[in-house]
């Protein structure tokens, strides 16, 4: 069983909440990203999810141990899929299991946090008038230190 | 030879996925100057680069049968 | 469709999601409280939940009142089962979407907060040596002004 | 005539559900009392109280056919 993964096919949330459940668990938390109609008032008609796969696994695997690191009783699972979405569809499913639920809130945000910084993975937007590969989400537009940041714990 | 892989929109820029550049032992800096001459790349300042699959800085040197990916900034989740 | 429900059965999170799945939504945050094995040390076999159904769904629907009135983008649906549950088994799932990432961490974990203070369901565990109902689990005793509070919104 | 509702640990003291009061314009605090001398309850200065379904304070006056419901400290989640 894969924790981190890169899919071409639908997500199922249940699976990944399977692969992070267990008997020292009582709380679990998913974040799934879904594809958005409209964006700062312009419609999209689909999106497209591109990855540089192996090294997105690896990235998203890093993650993982950071979390590991930062909250040594939290299991995360995450998948990403890349290809063409539509409307509502899953783009990706981010689960966290921990004994306490505190931190399994936290280590999942800081989790998506994380895949916005360093998972090479990109989406392009359709709109009707035309298409664009879309950058950086996190209002950064460089990286000062010219590559992202490894995190606290690395 | 250094294998350099695109994505995104500089992979329509340049219009190929990937190309394969008969040079070692220069940086990936150099290299960035390289491939900017040699295909009018507008893109090449803000992306980051890995080298097999790890994020490096510029001054990494590069050695025969690197792979270098040109990372511009990610959107995914 | 009922977003705030009591079940004596098992609960689907994916019938959770598909409940505030919508258009506008580009973030939907999962909690799923499951029955844990230890907690403080001591083996749960296994826990039985009660509840004061009508009453429950009634103050369920009031913290997704109060979630609307504090992050209006959210749509929120909650299911807490009562009965006997096992180790693993899913006592509650919060299913929140949103527009954006922020606030559907924010509001769901706002109503599992608001759930431990103000809506009647009670626990009682079952161990090797016996048994006993759980009393508040918010490490506070007394409600200090004699009732809960309605939260800062209402 | 009050209808009175028990939960949990305070059912099990209890050992029913229900009960029906044959009283009405008393105060919480007053059926409380009451109730604690009929019945030796232990448990019912925690507790919180709902009537028809939403919580009051321990002054709210009871009317005829009013639900009272015991409330102690939650634990669902």
């Amino acid at each position: 069983m894969e924790l981190f993964e890169i899919t071409h096919s639908p997500i199922s949330v249940e699976a990944l909440i399977n692969k992070v459940s267990r008997r020292e668990a009582g709380a679990i938390t998913t974040f799934i990203g879904t594809v958005r109609e409209f964006t700062k008032g312009k419609k999209t008609l689909s999106l497209e999810y591109q990855a540089y796969e192996p090294m997105a696994v690896k990235m998203l695997s890093q993650i993982g141990d950071e979390i590991q690191q930062k909250w040594p009783d939290a299991l995360t699972a995450i998948t990403h899929r890349v290809g063409k979405l539509d409307i509502t569809e899953v783009a990706v499913v981010i689960a966290v299991s921990s004994p306490h639920r505190k931190t399994a809130y936290e280590a999942n945000e800081y989790a998506i946090e994380r895949i916005k910084q360093i998972v090479p993975i990109w989406k392009k937007e359709f709109w009707e008038d035309g298409t664009k590969w879309i950058g950086d989400q996190l209002e950064t537009v460089e990286y000062p230190e010219g590559k992202p940041s490894k995190g606290e714990s690395m | 030879m250094i294998t350099v892989l695109f994505f995104a929109g500089i992979r329509e820029e340049v219009g190929m996925d990937q190309l394969q550049v008969e040079k070692q032992d220069i940086t990936v800096s150099q290299l960035k100057e390289y491939l900017q001459t040699e295909y009018q790349l507008s893109s090449l300042q803000q992306v980051m680069v890995a080298v097999n699959e790890s994020f490096v800085t510029e001054d990494e040197t590069l050695k025969d049968r690197d792979t270098v990916a040109f990372i511009p900034p990610v959107s995914g989740g």
